[in-house]
């Protein structure tokens, strides 16, 4: 058998084509496991490894344009914010994927990853994982769902992965098809603003998009070096994007 | 025996516990810790079992989106989009994704209910059918006998198992079906503009340059969520100077707005307005198509278009609309310039509706390319005259007419309940909801008849909203229906045994009814079939049997039509000779109510929500509503930061909206694209549609507007103070 | 942590961490396993009452470690700095080879009316040691411990065979809720216990022929002793509140907690019988 | 009642008035531990923490009363170590703040974490290259330390050493108490340290990520020397504070001014340090990811006030009085720069945990508050309580302050 050669998953989401309607996040949450929110749980302790968030131009009406930015873990390859700094090796780059994997049963619960993460990407468990009577019926086989006190995050959907390897090596394959492997999120985005793939294969869409003059990354200058990239033809947000704080425009987000 | 000393006894102690930290126990112990803490017995195990694939279609809104059902077992556990649908393009909206969460919803009805309010929160008493039947048949009897109506409120009318209800309705004494404001009102109007009775309109945004919205949520549950995405997509790849131009006229800075290529924001209800102006100016500047010149009413001496537009120069609506004269001239030429373009409008009045359907007609949109198109109407089997006549609206039932209301779950979700209170005839009228679900106003009912919800019923979903081709598509059910639960006809098909009306339909159930249309399909001889399982379509000439059609219908698949009505000739204020008056009427109204503010409420206070905000949801919608502030929940204010700094309001605080109807709590966001001087209020879900307490009665802001059957457009001069 | 426990690596930094922390727990458990069997050792040894004094000598103040040639005036301040066990001091040695003792003429000597005979020596403790006929020793109390003491409510004298040891216990009293030990004067067994009315406590069989009685005070010392340790006591009444002064000449009472209640004569008991 | 439990030739109040001190913090301490109990079995959800404000006024707890305790390793070092004989008359009260300070943080991170049953994971799964890691082996190791070192502090009561074995065992572990000593200064040389690597490594967080040497960010060695600088400030003013409730004379002055003199000494290079630092960190750091840092100051209230406060107000200012000798002769003025110096140190904390968590970090982000849950103030209140009752009882039953009985009896 030949050695195989590593992946580097990766994203472009095309901000032009984000209509805000959230399919990407309920998709998740089917997906991965994510329970219901209890009742007093708010935007600050909820649990959505994929958030769209709405950013404004900071200009006031009527001048107000809004840019609608879906955020998961930017899965960084360089000096990996949240890997080191874990006590207990609970967060681990995958070589073979280039997913940061968080492993919630190695899980202290201590919160230093979520203080470390700049894209505010990962998530606590502030309650106990409730879904309503029956509704346990509905979860997915694939995921077991997390207790209370640990962190988890987006990690690519990477029981897909496991999935598509499984049946790859179940049809003598080595590699996976890229069509095999789609997160839940680009495969429910109703716009396919969500563009996912390998971005070592120079064949891939997600490849050719990512070197395209308006693709860009969050926060670029960490040098985290994130492996999902956005683009946008409107110039302003590029220039929120750029965090030029040379500009007199304040942002505002509702998300 | 010796008495034990304490030295002893500590001696034991201590030794007892060196003994135990050399024993294997304590790591043991330290060893379980790691099991149990990731196995706690309250963490739900998923299910394992068989997975599956199997094909649907959602019926949750008119949109017919083909599902790929994952199941495990026979459990639904994942709705994905079916990919190359020549409708819905693989997407599907939020609702949708997790519609299979719906039979678990915590305020699932699974036994009729009696309901009781008092004190802010609803009290159930579950209640025998049978005893249900022998309540609502006493109050048909007095109905009979007081000479007032009995009342059905379909809120998705334009299904087949619709003519069931309507025909069981029909056969009460006093029986009204009547429906409740739906679909498309541009649509609408154009149909009572044209010359002879035509189907339902739809656009041709492919082939469009340039669209202008008012208001309807083009990106926001409009049509079909990937039929948009499936334009936005295309528009990428061509070239900026040739793409579509879509022009977004709403007070609000809605998700519509944000992805639109404009966004002109008019004044509270001053739409029509902007609309008029539009009009004057293509008139003015005779950059109208040329047919329309030739339209009977266009500039008659009697009925005269022109005439009626006349009065509205930009200059005029300009401070009305709060559009320059400038803007509106420059927008004008626009239009004309880039045509094909194509009006398209949301949920609005009839009148409203038809300023802009003239606006179609107008820039020559009408039956072209690019432009407004007939669908081909579907075969029916109802041949009794009067049930293809149409069915009352809301609107037409006179006010303290009704005795019994029935009102099915989306009628329910969709008008706002003074609009209904206001039919009923007295203290004593009896409300019945059918609903799978109690949220919302179904809170507001007397009893509540339990429903089957989505992937429990058999039903039917027809062309989605502005699709150019008809279409239809049939969900069956993939989940047991629980002990308790009725299916509607079924209810109404007992009702009608109870109130002594001898049982004649000649249909007798949902399933029979639509294997019946089906059989009239199958013999039109048109269209063809998209079957998701394969991707592929087969030509109707293929398929071998109606048998077959239905099975490729219900096993997923849709049936499309391949070609669109041939275009009518119109006239602007088609054939009935009231509709000129009508409209001058309304536009005089518009006008004294336009920038009306009364006294102490110096805010105009305007409810939104958008697709999916209303209705039963799955408690994961949370992830948008609660977890994240992608969607508003009803409770949701939004105001301009200088006009909230005015009211002294914190950003995040909550505070208390007042109108002459009353207050409500609601919880302050500032938002810099929000009107100054203007409220915006979330008519959407409230925190029981997700999976807390069901007990209290839902407020919602509606219930302090000023509103007709489009409550959500009205401008309701209101106040709001810290709370 | 182990190397065999998953996610274990052997890079530089792992074994340089762990490294230090076993070093560290190592280390750790070394130095409670030593001072546990230090300590094993001690009890075996009976080491216990030597070690007691040290450590009451330890934390005694410093106006009760003087140096018993600072009373003579050898020195103008000495500290103690061999718990008051001078038959091992090179100091002493040396200064009693230099100033040997005068032998005093009197039978007794009165200091602020404690009568202290001279036929015996003394402890700091205040206790005093005869040599009797039989070679024995008889221990009791000085006249100012007596009448510090009074009449306690209770006295654990130890039984015949016991093992005393030089500044080690040898009984225990309790008055008034305080309870004091009383320090040995010398080496020896208990052979004979005695009570206040027959004018000693403790018969002591000594180990050795000769005893080494050089830590006991005797002759000429004992006058500036019980000067300063008056002075002490004064001073020790004054801060206690108790508001008495020893009148010059008078005869003291004989049970001075009995006559001035108020002062706290625990503290006081265990200052001046040097139990800290 | 308790006499004989106190130690001989020291006042204390009678034991009624010592209930009657103890009941009101043994109330506040059953009301922490209630809140205590409603984290541990609801979870976290009690607190007002959230996924943006992961770390709550409990970290700055941890971080300022270990900084605090810094004075147990750093009397020890010096008076074992540099043999400051001086010191010897704090050491025992230095020891039980210390304990005191590290059990209470360690116990107040068992809650804040999400899932305490598997704090030993830590140990099991060592990430060594993470901070925390170092701290927790570190704080673990310290507190053991410390139990031990207090082990003869308590053996000392009049009661204990009247047992043979209780009295030899305290002898001979005092007599390696150097060990103990030295192991203490090595372990809080890291932790420390580490403390302020916690923050200082964190690539995400411009405001507190520092440029460093080998793997430790500067402020690895600001957190040592600001915890050392200010330790001994903190055993001077728990003395002060302890002499003016039991209005009682504990030290000797000179060894007051010792303390003062080293917590100086100390803070002014750390302030230089410090400014540096900031300086560093102004013009090269931040700049450097993409933040210019005057962009942190723009956000009320954290203005640039907060900066001036805690390096000038209450790090160079006490630090120069505490360099005077003339003005550390002065009690109230020696007392007040130790109050200075701390509070200096406990804002340097608050600034590294809260304004760190409080600033944005993605262009679109806002600026974010939060208030502690009464459980969170609830948490850290049954710490003080704690503290004080140890304290209390310690100080009455055992010998904290050597000195106290000679100046007590003039």
């Amino acid at each position: 058998m030949t050695a195989q050669k590593n992946s580097r998953y990766g994203m472009v989401i095309d901000l032009d084509a984000c209509t805000g309607c959230g399919a990407c996040m309920v998709a998740c949450a089917v997906e991965n496991n994510i329970p219901p929110a209890p009742e007093s749980a708010n935007e600050r302790t909820g649990i959505t490894w994929m958030r769209v968030y709405k950013v404004l131009n900071g200009k006031s009406f009527p001048d107000t344009q809004a840019v609608f930015v879906p955020m998961m873990c930017q899965q960084c390859e360089h000096h990996t914010p949240c890997i080191s700094v874990c006590p207990q090796k609970a967060v681990e780059l995958d070589e073979e994927s280039g997913i940061v994997a968080q492993i919630p049963v190695r899980c202290l619960g201590c919160r230093y990853c979520m203080t470390a993460c700049p894209y505010h990407a990962r998530y606590f468990n502030w309650w106990d994982p409730v879904w309503p009577k029956g509704m346990e019926q509905t979860l997915n086989p694939d995921v077991a769902p997390r207790m209370r006190g640990v962190v988890e995050k987006c990690n690519f959907c990477h029981g897909r992965l496991q999935a598509a390897k499984a049946k790859a090596a179940a049809e003598g394959r080595i590699e996976i098809r890229p069509e095999e492997y789609q997160p839940a999120c680009s495969d429910a985005c109703p716009t396919n603003a969500i563009v996912f793939g390998d971005l070592n294969d120079e064949q891939s869409e997600v490849s050719r998009m990512a070197h395209q003059k308006d693709s860009f990354r969050l926060l670029e200058t960490l040098g985290s070096e994130p492996k999902v990239y956005f683009q946008s033809e409107r110039p302003w947000v590029h220039h929120i994007a750029e965090q030029d704080f040379a500009s007199p425009e304040k942002e505002t987000v509702h998300g | 025996m010796d008495k034990i000393s304490r030295r002893a006894l500590l001696k034991f102690a201590g030794g007892s516990v060196v003994g135990f930290l050399f024993s294997p126990m304590p790591w043991k112990l330290l060893d379980d810790t790691a099991k149990w803490s990731q196995n706690w017995s309250w963490i739900p195990k998923p299910p394992q079992g068989a997975i599956t694939i199997k094909y649907n279609t959602c019926t949750l809104c008119q949109a017919g989106c083909g599902v790929r059902v994952r199941c495990v077992g026979d459990r639904p556990v994942a709705l994905t989009g079916v990919h190359d649908h020549p409708i819905s393009f693989g997407a599907m909206c939020p609702a949708g994704i997790v519609g299979h969460h719906l039979p678990y919803h915590p305020a699932r009805v699974t036994q009729p209910l009696k309901l009781t309010e008092h004190a802010g929160s609803v009290d159930q008493y579950p209640l025998q059918p049978d005893e249900l039947m022998n309540d609502l048949a006493k109050v048909i009897g007095e109905a009979h006998s007081s000479g007032t109506s009995v009342v059905f409120v379909d809120g998705q009318p334009n299904r087949y198992v619709s003519q069931l209800y309507r025909q069981l309705i029909d056969s009460l004494p006093n029986g009204i079906y009547a429906v409740s404001p739906h679909g498309d009102a541009v649509s609408a109007a154009l149909q009572t503009m044209s010359e002879r009775p035509s189907g339902m309109l739809g656009y041709d945004l492919e082939h469009a340059r340039t669209i202008i919205n008012f208001r309807a949520p083009l990106m926001d549950g409009w049509g079909t969520p990937g039929r948009i995405g499936q334009i936005i997509k295309q528009q990428k790849k061509v070239g900026v100077s040739e793409r579509l131009k879509i022009i977004h006229v709403e007070t609000r800075y809605s998700r519509a707005a944000a992805m639109s290529d404009e966004w002109i924001p008019v004044n509270p209800g001053a739409d029509v307005f902007f609309a008029l102006g539009l009009a004057h100016v293509i008139v003015r500047e005779k950059l109208y198509a040329s047919a329309v010149r030739k339209t009977a009413d266009f500039d008659d001496a009697g009925i005269s278009f022109v005439k009626f537009v006349r009065e509205f120069s930009p200059d005029v609506v300009a401070p009305v609309t709060g559009i320059s004269a400038d803007k509106i001239t420059r927008t004008t030429r626009e239009l004309a310039r880039h045509t094909p373009a194509v009006v398209v409008g949301g949920t609005m009045s009839d009148e409203e509706a038809m300023v802009l359907a003239q606006l179609n007609l107008l820039l020559g949109s009408v039956g072209k390319t690019g432009g407004v198109v007939a669908r081909r109407s579907l075969p029916e089997i109802m041949t009794d005259r009067r049930e293809r006549s149409a069915a009352k609206t809301i609107a037409q039932i006179p006010d303290g007419s009704v005795h019994l209301l029935i009102v099915d779950e989306s009628a329910a979700a969709a008008i706002p309940w003074q609009i209904l209170e206001k039919k009923l005839a007295s203290e004593k009228s009896v409300v019945v909801s059918i609903a799978s679900h109690l949220v919302g106003q179904t809170k507001c009912a007397n009893y509540v008849v339990p429903s089957p919800t989505y992937l429990e019923s058999l039903r039917d979903v027809h062309s989605p909203e502005g699709s150019v081709f008809a279409s239809l598509s049939v969900s069956s059910p993939l989940i047991k229906v629980p002990a308790g639960v009725i299916e509607p006809a079924s209810f109404l098909q007992k009702l009608a045994a109870a109130a002594g009306v001898p049982a004649s339909p000649s249909i007798s159930s949902p399933e029979d009814l639509l294997k019946k249309h089906v059989d009239a399909l199958y013999r039109s001889r048109r269209g063809h079939v998209f079957v998701y399982a394969n991707k592929e379509t087969v030509d109707i000439s293929k398929i071998e049997s109606s048998e077959q059609l239905w099975k490729l219908l219900v096993d997923g698949g849709v049936w499309i039509d391949t070609s669109a009505e041939p275009a009518q000739r119109l006239l602007f204020f088609g054939h009935r000779k009231e509709n000129y008056a009508r409209m001058k009427t309304f536009i005089e109204e518009r006008k004294q109510s336009a920038g009306k503010r009364t006294g102490g409420f110096p805010l105009a206070l305007m409810p939104f929500r958008a697709c999916g905000d209303v209705g039963e949801i799955s408690p994961l919608m949370t992830k948008l509503y609660q977890e994240s502030g992608l969607r508003a929940m009803s409770n949701r204010a939004m105001i301009n930061p200088g006009t909230g700094a005015m009211f002294n309001l914190i950003d995040g605080a909550p505070a208390i909206v007042s109108t002459q109807k009353g207050k409500m709590k609601v919880d302050v966001r500032f938002d810099e694209s929000v009107m100054p001087s203007v409220l915006f209020v979330s008519a959407g879900p409230d925190k029981a549609c997700f999976n807390h307490s069901t007990a209290a009665k839902e407020e919602n802001i509606l219930l302090l507007c000023e509103c007709d059957t489009d409550s959500l457009h009205c401008a309701t001069p209101a106040n709001i103070q810290k709370a | 942590m182990f190397p065999w426990v998953y996610g274990f690596t052997w890079d530089a930094g792992s074994i340089v961490f762990l490294g230090a922390f076993f070093t560290v727990l190592a280390v750790l458990v070394a130095t409670l396993m030593k001072a546990t069997l230090r300590a094993v050792n001690d009890v075996k040894l009976e080491r216990t009452e030597c070690i007691r004094w040290k450590s009451d000598f330890h934390d005694l103040p410093a106006a009760a470690k003087k140096c018993r040639h600072e009373f003579t005036g050898e020195f103008a301040h000495r500290t103690c700095d061999n718990n008051f066990d001078c038959r091992d001091c090179a100091t002493h040695a040396k200064l009693m080879s230099e100033h040997p003792l005068v032998v005093p003429e009197n039978a007794e000597d009165v200091v602020y009316g404690f009568t202290m005979p001279l036929d015996r020596m003394y402890h700091r403790g205040h206790t005093w040691v005869r040599r009797e006929e039989d070679g024995s020793f008889t221990i009791g109390l000085d006249d100012f411990a007596s009448r510090l003491i009074g009449v306690p409510e209770q006295i654990e004298l130890p039984p015949a065979g016991t093992r005393l040891r030089v500044n080690g216990t040898a009984w225990n009293v309790k008055k008034q809720g305080a309870a004091v030990r009383i320090l040995s004067p010398v080496e020896g067994e208990v052979i004979e216990a005695g009570d206040p009315q027959r004018g000693w406590f403790l018969r002591v069989k000594p180990l050795e022929e000769k005893p080494n009685l050089r830590n006991l005070l005797r002759g000429a010392e004992i006058r500036p002793w019980m000067l300063r340790e008056m002075e002490r006591f004064q001073g020790l009444l004054a801060t206690e509140g108790a508001g008495i002064a020893l009148a010059d000449g008078g005869v003291p009472v004989n049970d001075f907690s009995k006559a001035y209640p108020r002062a706290d004569w625990d503290t006081v008991m265990g200052e001046m019988l040097l139990e800290p | 009642m308790d006499k004989q439990y106190i130690i001989r030739g020291v006042q204390r109040s009678s034991f009624r008035k010592f209930i009657a001190w103890m009941i009101p913090w043994a109330g506040l301490l059953i009301f922490g531990v209630y809140a205590i109990y409603l984290c541990l079995a609801k979870g976290l959800n009690q607190t007002n923490m959230d996924n943006r404000f992961a770390f709550g006024v409990w970290i700055f707890l941890d971080l300022t009363v270990i900084a605090l305790g810094a004075g147990a390793f750093f009397t020890g070092f010096l008076l074992y170590i540099l043999k400051k004989k001086e010191l010897h008359a704090v050491i025992n009260s230095a020891v039980v703040i210390g304990f005191i300070c590290y059990s209470g943080a360690v116990g107040v991170l068992m809650v804040d974490v999400g899932q305490p049953l598997r704090a030993w994971f830590t140990f099991w799964h060592p990430n060594v290259h993470s901070m925390l890691t170092e701290v927790t082996f570190c704080i673990t190791c310290y507190l053991t330390v410390l139990a031990i070192e207090y082990v003869p502090v308590i053996l000392k009561n009049r009661k204990l050493r009247e047992i043979p074995s209780m009295l030899v065992f305290e002898h001979e572990l005092h007599k390696l108490v150097f060990v103990l000593a030295a192991v203490g200064t090595f372990l809080s040389f890291f932790h420390q340290g580490s403390l302020g690597g916690l923050y200082g490594v964190l690539r995400g967080r411009p405001f507190a990520f520092r440029e460093g040497i080998a793997i430790w960010p500067s402020t690895f060695f600001l957190f040592i020397l600001s915890a050392a600088a200010v330790g001994p400030s903190f055993i001077l003013l728990t003395t002060w504070l302890v002499s003016k409730i039991s209005k009682k004379r504990l030290v000797k002055k000179n060894v007051l001014m010792l303390l003062g003199k080293i917590s100086g000494a100390l803070l002014i290079v750390y302030v230089l340090l410090k400014t540096i630092d900031t300086l560093v960190w102004i013009n090269s750091t931040s700049p450097a990811v993409g933040f210019p840092a005057y962009e942190f100051y723009s956000r009320k209230p954290f203005g640039t006030w907060i900066l001036f406060t805690e390096i000038v107000v209450f790090g160079l200012l006490p630090a120069l009085v505490l360099l005077s000798g003339r003005m550390r002769a002065h009690v109230g003025l020696l007392v007040t720069a130790a109050a200075f110096a701390c509070t200096g140190v406990a804002l340097n904390r608050f600034v590294m945990t809260i304004q760190t968590l409080a600033l944005p970090t993605l262009p679109f982000d806002p600026f974010l508050s939060y208030m502690p849950s009464w459980q969170e103030v609830g948490a850290f209140l049954a710490v003080i309580a704690y503290g004080v009752l140890v304290y209390s009882l310690s100080f009455r039953y055992l010998v904290l302050f050597p000195q106290e009985r000679e100046l007590s009896n003039g």
